[in-house]
């Protein structure tokens, strides 16, 4: 009888709670736009299913040892907990959870251990993020695996491109604005390293928005990570009107020249040109940029091409799953279910808004000043999200001229906009992470 | 207080945007020089590293392939679409 | 000269026991049955060679640093990590092998210290145990590519046969029995723990049981896993004969009716079902079904072809390696040359003979109540041990009546037999294991 | 002691087995009704997803390969094995 | 405009030192060499980049969170870490940093719990390394692939080649001489260690020389591997005026008989026949010769395909991507740009020619000693460097008869220095590392 | 001091140049000894493992090809060829 009693209250029914109960009905949602709806389903499967996986009932696969100590400890052992935590006895367990959320790390080891030795563990999504997210791995492994998929031909064939992929990080940076600006009227209430890591969601890339998260606000990456490839899933809808509304018909007819061919040894020199850039002018955006360069020079050196194939096969797919699961672990109720993600919501889809925007102006500025004709829709390419941006800018030119091929033009400013995102980033973790 | 985090904020903007044009106008030139060096002092070079690159040139057989053999081409592809269904059920 | 003796008392021949040298030859048996014999050779390769590696005098493969230290420490050392552990002097090196294996995470973290300072390191083995098995993480990311691997399309097609999954179970529960008769009797000794953990060999699943044991009884994994992909390897010797005994001709001559297809979007939604299933009612089974369902949702949705390639490809097939050489370090002399693996491996045998005839009768009972005809020797596949059980059913099926094809129809139960064996193990830990 | 070891054997069994027993049926239920929920209300939908499968049928292009040719079925596949054997040295 | 300020002393420019230029041209020059004149990519590429990496200014990702803090903490944290490192008030950056490298397991914890209070992590290389090379387990890894693509066949027909495999470790330990005697005499301060490690350049095989670094000199194993590989590489240009110096145009001349064919059974059984006398000889060599008989025997066996092919196929090249960029990260200024790199590039290459001379007079010994002809150019190849020195053999074999094929006759002394290498390695960390 | 790490160093040479010889020298008995044991006592057994590993031989039908039918064959790669260089762009 102990034991039936034992077995109904292990079980989920006996423990939920209704924000567990919405937040499984997320997971389900994102699979369904992931499997369904075609929503950047690499990511999105494996993000949706952690969500789920993180607000089973009574599992704690998403707390550490410690926090599932608190969770299901004795007074005995909250009693201990409490000391090691500076926390007084006969408070609950949440002043408990913030006390060690805030804790040094000595504390954090000495409460360790005593959830270690009353028989509490991590959970398994929790051991996944503290591997793949908090070690800053796998955004970058990630990363190199993109730079070893990245072809830099049509940027090398048109380097000007490059200031469409700049135009279009001023999303990133208006919606940090717009959240300090939340934040000051007491709508929301965001830090301004959590203002950054929300604006980083308008540079379109999903692997830069999960390294910059876990570094300025781990708290939010779930919410920023879901509205990152949600959006980006969503470019073919989101761009297309503002594209229209901002270029005349005339300008989305303009045909643009031939690229130039682009020879070996300069796509293999770039890799390193830009790596020497980051490290004499942004060091702090070295390790994102670094390892992108490192998988863009496998790729383009020609001879290592196992390593080359590793980077963007199995270690990438390998690493990909496991980055999904832990991204999941970060939609646990308590922190999702919150009026801040409505609001990263809100402001990113502004920043995609705003980025493409700004890269459609800068480009009609680059036609009006210059001499060769550059077709504005290749601008709304900048924000990044390869090669789905650089799609719509093409299709929409069709649509306006049926003889006009932009997305080898697009691509410029796509990958472009990759650059650019990083180097935002590196900027923000140097001025508001330190 | 509130007045601070706007400033803050626009501070980043400012620096932000910055560095982020700064950066790209640099690189921008240093692709241009680095393009431009290549051509100018090792032009005869370009040539080798991308033919090594070609791997074998499966475009000359098909070129000596007689026009109008359509339906030899067809019965070929024919045979090798079938041969692949086969062996693709392993 | 000193060197010379130096070299001598380091080699091997200087420092072999007889346990040392059984475990290689035991080592080198495995080894001549996976490669010669066939038995599972994919882990007992790995396995095989893991254990000659563990048990290579001298070399401390598979001990933790603090273990080499008491094993060559000078007598300085063993005197300051008797400090740290409680070990009065003079005591001897066993007592503080004792000590350190009961200590709190604090002692054990000081003897680390003290045994790194003086220059002793963790094994080989003792470090892929660590990250792989006592982490719990190689067993999850197998299961998760044996479920990229599975096709739940003949269990959609007739979920009646889950209920021979279940049946098949029974053997689990009857060796636990057996185990703690034979501890009451006085013959072995098995805590309720190391009882549940040898049960699970009767699910007939490895992962399952290599994780459950890596939970309940470490010390037990090495045996248990040996005689789970044994025993597994054995099915078709140990199958036919209980299946004929517990049916007549007639009965192994049914003719089965053709499964219906079944559509993509079940095998979809199968998986989600599964894991709501597990949320809702079984939560400390959620880890092992969590991972099982994630793997069969990347196959079956069929939008990340690259997640559920490495997921059944190069993923497991690294961490197979690393599992098999993991368990391996637990087939060490001191630990494995006991009785109680004899009583492992008696009663594993059993498990698996109850197991089987638990299926077939229950299969036997359901052609008595139901209308449409069930062959019964489609029951024992329900220990799964897939797919070799399932091929079983249709080798005995088809020595009765030669048109008989009963494979599909036993993979039904085989399949259900996983799912059946990780909830079992989801009610073990949360019984015994909190 | 000794009975206690030996009951918590037996609770362990009756517990486990019914866990086991009620989780699978429960599991039959869940699946018949998910089945016959998709056949009931989403019938159409069936057939489109399984054809997105089936990526491109390679039947066609074989089926209108003339019966009769198997003279040329043979030599063509030589010619592949041969070529096969060539290329597969590297 | 404190931010501008803040934003340049970040940039690499302001904390740009001469060292670091020098390294990052260093760096640029193995990439050099390893892209445009094929020396060694595999790992020349991965080190070449991670030695940039290793020395952006300013970015640390070479160093731990305690270096870094160190580096970028503010006085107040100098001073507390000086206390818990034992580092009197008022001293240097420099004397922390030898006190953290000196100190023991504990003073190392509370530092690096200080450092990460304050904000400092590991950098992203220093996070490899101690994951890949400083836990042993990159190189074992990278063995167990090495052996998994190893042909023992020409060895097993020829038995008597492996005396040439064990005449060219001659070079190994000739080194290991000329380094005790460079610092006997004051030009190089080398302990006996170190001269150790640098000794096994002379093995030609670079998992050996970094797992023997790692364990013995790991301050050196960035030059260590660097030359290492580039001889590897220039083992073409080493080799072949030696062999022309210490052989005549007759012995060059001389035909081998065809080599016997070696049976399945043979090659199965090879990898546990070299297993058990390591296991019984020589333990300490058990790590690396455990690894890859391990792997040999996955090849081998014939029923572990998908294993061997993990092993030699995605594991292998993942575990060479992340081992690369961690050598790099050992080509930091502060210790690379040192009068002692120069004394290992200068006994590195003597290494080679004395192991090459060595194994070349061997088999000019055999020859003159046995009764079937034994071409002294296939001593040459007991260096290993595979496959690269078995086919200079056969090349200048060629120059003197152009129907003379060396190359299957020298695979075996090649593959026999694989081994004797090892064994010299775990003969060294026997005796010296203890 | 000097001389000692110079003796450290001759010890070094000494004892693991002998180990190497040492056992390298009984890995060559051993091999010997393995090999005579395998052809003496097992010698029926080993033909059927080496043709389990042959996979398949891939000769047979090219050897069926007949001779002077150069022309089809050049057809026929074309034909290959250009199949494949249509598909290599995906
Ligand atoms: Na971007
Ligand atoms: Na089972
Ligand atoms: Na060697």
């Amino acid at each position: 009888m102990d034991n039936l009693l034992s077995l109904w209250n292990d079980s989920g029914l006996a423990q939920m709670d209704v924000g567990q109960g919405i937040m499984i009905c997320i997971g389900l949602l994102l699979l369904f736009l992931a499997i369904r709806k075609g929503f950047e389903p690499l990511l999105l499967v494996p993000i949706g299913f952690g969500g789920i996986l993180a607000n089973i009932p009574g599992a704690g696969l998403a707390y550490s040892a410690v926090e599932n100590a608190i969770h299901g400890g004795d007074p005995a052992l909250l009693l201990e907990l409490g000391k090691v935590l500076g926390v007084a006895v006969g408070e609950q367990s949440k002043a408990l959870l913030s006390a060690y959320g805030l804790g040094g790390a000595e504390a954090k080891m000495l409460a360790t251990q005593l959830a270690n030795d009353a028989g509490f563990s991590n959970g398994m999504l929790y051991s996944f993020y503290s591997v793949s997210i908090a070690s800053g791995v796998a955004p970058l492994v990630i990363f190199m695996g993109v730079g070893a998929m990245t072809d830099f031909g049509p940027l090398l064939a048109n380097p000007k491109t490059l200031f469409l992929g700049a135009a279009a990080q001023f999303g990133i940076f208006a919606t940090v604005l717009g959240a300090v600006y939340l934040t000051s009227i007491g709508v929301m209430d965001f830090s301004i390293a959590d203002a950054a890591a929300i604006g980083i969601i308008g540079g379109a890339d999903g692997p830069t928005a999960i390294y910059v998260s876990s570094i300025l606000a781990p708290d939010l990456l779930g919410a920023i990570a879901v509205a990152a490839y949600s959006y980006m899933a969503l470019v073919p809808m989101i761009q297309p009107p503002i594209m229209r509304l901002l270029t005349t018909e005339a300008e989305r007819k303009i045909e643009m020249v031939q690229l130039r061919p682009v020879g070996t040894r300069e796509k293999i020199i770039f890799p390193l040109v830009l790596l020497l850039l980051v490290a004499f002018l942004l060091p702090s955006a070295a390790p994102l940029l670094g390892m992108f360069c490192f998988g863009n020079l496998l790729k383009e050196c020609g001879v290592v091409d196992r390593l080359s194939d590793a980077a963007q096969g199995s270690l990438i797919n390998i690493v990909t799953i496991f980055l999904g699961l832990s991204v999941g672990s970060k939609l646990v109720a308590a922190k999702f279910l919150d009026i801040n993600t409505l609001g990263i919501l809100g402001l990113g889809i502004i920043a995609f808004a705003i980025g493409t925007a700004s890269g459609i102006l800068i480009a009609k500025l680059m036609n009006k000043l210059g001499t060769t004709p550059v077709n504005p829709l290749i601008g709304s390419a900048g924000v990044s999200a390869v090669p789905m941006a650089a799609r719509v800018s093409n299709k929409v030119g069709l649509e306006a001229n049926p003889h006009n091929f932009l997305l080898m033009h697009a691509m410029g400013p796509n990958v472009a906009g990759v650059i650019g995102s990083a180097v935002a980033a590196g900027v923000m973790i140097s001025l508001v992470g330190g | 207080m509130q007045g601070s985090i706007v400033n803050q904020g626009v501070e980043l903007m400012l620096f932000g945007m910055g560095t982020v044009l700064v950066f790209l106008t640099v690189l921008v030139l240093a692709i241009t020089l680095m393009s431009w060096v290549l051509k100018r002092y090792f032009p005869v070079l370009e040539t080798a590293p991308e033919a090594n690159h070609s791997k074998g040139a499966a475009a000359a057989p098909a070129t000596t392939f007689a026009a109008g053999d359509a339906t030899l081409v067809a019965v070929i592809s024919a045979a090798l679409h079938q041969h692949r269904s086969k062996h693709s059920d392993r």
